[in-house]
């Protein structure tokens, strides 16, 4: 269903064949009912993707005390549907950084990321998952930033970033999902 | 005896996953154990610690004035680099050329709460603000400019 | 009074009254097959959300409460999700086993709802070996999970789906044995006998001390048999990541998740059936009017009433209790419940001989 | 010795357990030989989590430097850095206040509590139990609150300084200490009753990777794994730091050397803890938090050397100084690295289950262990 709307999209970017109003064989003209459809469809199924994020168990270090904080009941992220952690990548939606990634860490994070099943969405969660942090200058084996192996969606700040603060990511990234735009549409967006 | 044994040990085995079993209905039934505290909803009553370590920030009066001289304390005492102090040259109402920051850029990104700045800084010009929601799409947006634009050193700071 | 053997009753008249009667038969089967989908449906999405919610309010915490009023479109939500998520195949997998895996998994749920009666005289097929039946069919479950582990190429899934077989082959013994204490003492093996026979009390009131046993040795062995916690080392995540299913993602997924929870709604099904007197009201000797009353609430009330009382009890032992160890679970079963059962079954046709119950 | 990873013989198989895997808490990776269930040999390989925090430390002056290794062990970090900050002070031959003193072993306590709390729920969660995991927490927040309003930070706080501490207690320190007192006394029952009593539990516990005394005292075990054979080498008692050799506490010992022994040294050693707690938290002294210290920290030319007694067991810190104001080596002698080391010795012959329930009780943390 996605893939047809795909196809709608990129037909209507091609420029008619011939000029003018002739119609290209087999090409799919956008109709006004059917985009409501899907568009409705695509509405309902970015609001189940958003309400059933189940992370995957992944932390590397110090910040992943955090996150199991954040899974503790103060903090609880089962109100939000968060709580079926999953073990294995293939049944998760997120990924959490929770820690530096190191040089020998970043093919196994990178794999990690190839086996989960689209959609999938990655929060960096941490200075160190962001950018280094503390280990940015004087260090030889820490990647400098996870989005140097994985493309992240949600960057929290923070070492370790408060619970509050990665249930906040995580309400981001439920908004960004709910929007149905791609990573670089917000940043086009915004520019 | 043998079968004395053997039922002393399914009693004794049965008997303590019933405690447990006591305990979890225990906790099932009383809500009032619940500890959860609803982030999003609570936002209006949750306050952080006094102490609480979120961000640095430059404070400025109502003039737009702070109390950055310029003396990169706060840049030798941080660990990992995370404040860079970008000077500019600044005509006193005297006609006089004076050093004063341009930008105070802060890499949140970077930035590990550990408060050696705030300590080193001998004019208090920096704090630690109680702020943690700093979730962004873009990594971009952490990097900070601390002063406001346009804003000058408050009088009688050196 | 308002029942569901009344609306199929109708139903079965009506039809018969425009068609013949190959073609009623055809459509009612039809009927029933769609009616079956949609109770798995309706049964998954609740079962979850319960579970959650159980599992939440034991470890003091809220659990899910934000999408929709109290949270009660969550496990919808994560349906829709997992339906839209990618299936993934791994390079190096048996497609063929690995994909119809899941499959079996639910078909096999479904051939469990037969027999079961949801209200008075509301019982998609009444067999004559009805209880039979339900352990027989049961331990096809263990083939599914064999295929899905063996088929992925993985050794977590190979190993999660051998410790399946081998407690599955184990704790059908006991579940049977304690199955046999009912049947013994009924003398019937069709599921209607055995409710009828529970008229005048339940056998867990009439039997005394061997249908106690039976019936703790019943749940014990189900949860085995379902993969529950403690007993979830098929799918031990602190060991296997997730176990059989390892490699399984989107809707195949789906499917194995809704398998066990329909699993845990079936034999908790006959549990009360067996124990519980299924759809029969609770009644007290010579209190008329006590019964009166009882007897107003409608039968199927009481059947699901009864089911999920049994469903709260395995969640909860899922949320209080360590998990053991293979040898462990198979000791328990061989030198404890096996020969526990297989004495109680002597005293229970003992019982049954001598007329001791009620 | 040192045997080939490949080598096998007929119907083993070999899994890899981790980097990323529930049990591991972290990135640990280890290469399991498994005959069945049985396990024939266990190889941990290292580096997945290897930052460089001792080559990272000789860039960065005295004062910077101590943050670092909150990051090393960050669910005692305050002791670790109280064990940067004394190394550190031995060598400026500076007098710590002693308030300054009492703070740092409240905290160290605080600290040893909170990091027990999650190691007990997470080992039940390892243990497939889930429950136990969100009742710690619910003890751990109540410290990790305590912390946050006297330290600004919830885990990784760099309190400790070289000469004292960062900043005063926090007015309320006192009345919470005294909250979190009361709530923990009336829940420690509970951890009896859900965990320690359970049958389950102790048959999977009892008799399990038996480590004996040699063997702990020659892989160079500390902590609560090497206690829990019965040697004795809390470095409280035998090289009293600050404090505690005025402090009334007991060393806790346990001489069976299983699972359930070195778990029931953890259980005990909170109470351990609770009885420091209660004895200084009335008795704080006034004075200064912290001692007058030069802007620029110079440590004369030499080595040192301090040790403490971490949650996990004896961290070394081990400065060489040539006189800058950076230090020219920083070693440091993790707990978790020797602990992790006796875990093939420990787990051979066993099950596949027992692997985590010994990994649950030796307590690792990985970044401690590859630093």
């Amino acid at each position: 269903m996605q893939e047809e709307k795909k196809i709608s999209n990129d037909a209507s970017l091609i420029p008619p064949a011939g000029g003018g109003e002739a119609s290209f064989p087999g090409q799919i003209h956008e109709t006004p009912g059917g985009g409501i459809v899907l568009s409705k469809l695509d509405d309902v199924i970015n609001w189940a993707r958003s309400n059933s994020l189940w992370p995957l168990t992944f932390a590397t270090s110090c910040c992943g005390i955090e996150y199991m904080a954040v899974a503790g009941a103060k903090y609880d992220f089962s109100r939000f549907g968060f709580e079926v952690a999953r073990a294995t990548p293939r049944q998760a939606d997120v990924i959490i950084i929770a820690g530096t990634i190191v040089n020998k860490m970043a093919p196994v994070l990178k794999r990690l990321y190839d086996q989960m099943a689209d959609p999938k969405y990655v929060i960096a969660m941490g200075a160190c998952a962001i950018s280094g942090g503390p280990f940015f200058y004087n260090t030889y084996s820490v990647v400098k930033g996870a989005d140097h192996v994985i493309p992240v969606d949600v960057y929290v700040a923070g070492c370790p970033p408060r619970p509050e603060a990665l249930l906040h990511a995580l309400i981001k990234l439920q908004e960004k999902i709910k929007s149905g735009l791609t990573r670089e549409q917000i940043r086009t967006a915004k520019d | 005896m043998f079968i004395i044994k053997y039922i002393k040990e399914v009693y004794r085995g049965v008997k303590s996953l019933l405690v447990g079993m006591k305990r979890t209905l225990y906790y099932f039934t009383h809500h009032k154990e619940i500890i959860t505290q609803e982030y999003p909803d609570n936002r209006d009553t949750l306050v952080m610690a006094e102490r609480f370590k979120g961000e640095v920030v430059m404070p400025h009066n109502e003039k737009n004035e702070h109390r950055c001289t310029g003396c990169q304390a706060c840049e030798l005492a941080c660990p990992n680099g995370t404040i860079k102090v970008i000077f500019k040259n600044e005509l006193t109402p005297e006609g006089k050329k004076k050093k004063a920051i341009d930008k105070l850029v802060y890499h949140l990104e970077l930035c590990t709460m550990c408060n050696l700045c705030v300590e080193a800084c001998p004019s208090d010009a920096i704090k630690m603000a109680q702020t943690f929601e700093h979730s962004v799409y873009d990594r971009s947006e952490l990097t900070k400019i601390l002063n406001n634009p346009g804003s000058k050193i408050m009088d009688g700071v050196e | 009074m308002w029942s569901f053997s009344h609306i199929a009753n109708e139903l079965h008249e009506w039809l018969s009254s425009i068609f013949n009667p190959t073609w009623t038969l055809v459509i009612e089967m039809v009927l029933a097959g769609v009616a079956v989908i949609g109770l798995f449906a309706g049964l998954g999405l609740v079962l979850v959300l319960m579970e959650r919610r159980v599992a939440a309010w034991i470890q003091i915490r809220l659990g899910p409460n934000r999408v929709g009023p109290q949270g009660l479109l969550q496990s919808l939500a994560d349906t829709l999700k997992l339906i839209v998520k990618e299936g993934l195949t791994p390079n190096g997998a048996d497609k063929l086993l690995f994909n119809i895996a899941p499959f079996i998994a639910m078909i096999v749920a479904m051939l469990l709802m037969a027999p079961i009666a949801f209200a008075k005289d509301f019982q998609l097929w009444d067999m004559n070996i009805g209880v039979l039946y339900v352990s027989a069919v049961s331990s096809i479950m263990v083939i599914s999970i064999l295929m899905a582990g063996w088929s992925s190429n993985n050794k977590y899934s190979l190993m999660g789906a051998m410790r399946s077989g081998a407690q599955i082959v184990s704790y059908e013994l006991s579940a049977g044995l304690s199955i046999l204490t009912i049947v013994v003492l009924t003398g019937s093996l069709q599921i209607s006998d055995i409710i009828h026979s529970q008229a005048t009390g339940w056998w867990i009131f009439k039997g005394h001390l061997p249908v106690w046993i039976a019936f703790v040795t019943f749940i014990i062995a189900v949860t085995a048999e379902t993969n529950r916690a403690p007993f979830d080392l098929a799918e031990a995540e602190s060991e296997l990541t997730a176990g059989f299913h390892t490699e399984y993602s989107g809707m195949k997924f789906a499917l194995f998740f809704l398998a066990e929870y329909i699993n845990v709604f079936i034999v908790c099904a006959i549990g009360a059936t067996l124990f519980l007197g299924g759809w029969m009201p609770f009644h007290i000797g010579n209190l008329t009017d006590f019964n009166r009353v009882m007897d107003y609430i409608p039968s199927s009330i009481w059947f699901f009433g009864k089911t999920f009382f049994m469903i709260f009890l395995i969640m909860w032992f899922r949320w209080t209790f360590p998990r053991l160890r293979i040898d462990q679970l198979l000791n328990l079963e061989w030198k404890y419940l096996l020969p526990i059962s297989m004495i109680n079954l002597l005293l229970a046709t003992a019982m049954a001989i001598l007329g001791w119950h009620f | 010795m040192f045997e080939e990873v490949g080598t096998t013989t007929e119907g083993d198989i070999i899994i890899n357990v981790g980097p990323q895997h529930p049990a591991t808490h972290g990135v640990l990776h280890l290469v399991i030989t498994l005959n069945g269930e049985t396990i024939k040999k266990v190889e941990p390989h290292l580096g997945f989590i290897h930052r460089s925090i001792e080559k990272m430390c000789e860039s960065l002056t005295y004062r910077q430097f101590i943050y670092v290794t909150s990051r090393m062990d960050y669910l005692s970090s305050h002791i670790n850095n109280h064990a940067c900050a004394l190394c550190v002070e031995k060598g400026l031959q500076v007098e710590v206040p002693p308030r300054a003193q009492v703070i740092r072993v409240l905290m160290d306590e605080l600290t040893r509590i909170a990091s027990h709390e999650l190691w007990w729920g997470a080992m039940a969660m390892d243990l497939g139990a889930f429950t136990p995991f969100f009742h710690a927490f619910r003890e751990r927040e109540s410290i990790n609150d305590i912390m946050e309003e006297t330290c600004g930070a919830r885990l990784t706080m760099n309190y400790m300084v070289p000469g004292g501490v960062m900043q005063d207690l926090h007015p309320d320190f006192q009345k919470r200490v005294k909250e979190f007192l009361q709530l923990y006394k009336r829940k420690i029952h509970e951890y009896d009753e859900l965990v320690t009593g359970n049958i389950i539990f102790q048959n999977r516990m009892k008799g399990i990777g038996y480590l004996s005394p040699e063997d702990a005292v020659s892989y160079g075990c500390s902590g609560p794994a090497a206690r829990g054979s019965g040697v004795s080498c809390d470095i409280r008692k035998v090289y009293p730091y600050e404090i505690y050799d005025k402090l009334e506490f007991d060393e806790v010992l346990e001489t069976a050397g299983d699972s359930f022994a070195r778990y029931m040294i953890r259980l005990r050693e909170m109470q351990q803890s609770i009885r420091i707690i209660e004895q200084l938290i009335d008795n704080i002294p006034d004075g200064d938090f912290q001692a007058k210290t030069k802007a620029v920290l110079k440590l004369p030319k030499g080595e040192f050397y301090q040790r403490v007694e971490t949650a996990r067991g004896e961290l070394g810190v081990y400065i060489v100084s040539e006189g800058g104001t950076t230090p020219y080596r920083i070693k440091f002698r993790s707990p978790g690295f020797s602990n992790l080391s006796v875990l093939d010795h420990i787990a051979r012959g066993s099950k596949l289950g027992d692997l985590v329930a010994m990994m649950g009780t030796l307590d690792l943390v990985i970044p401690d262990i590859d630093r």
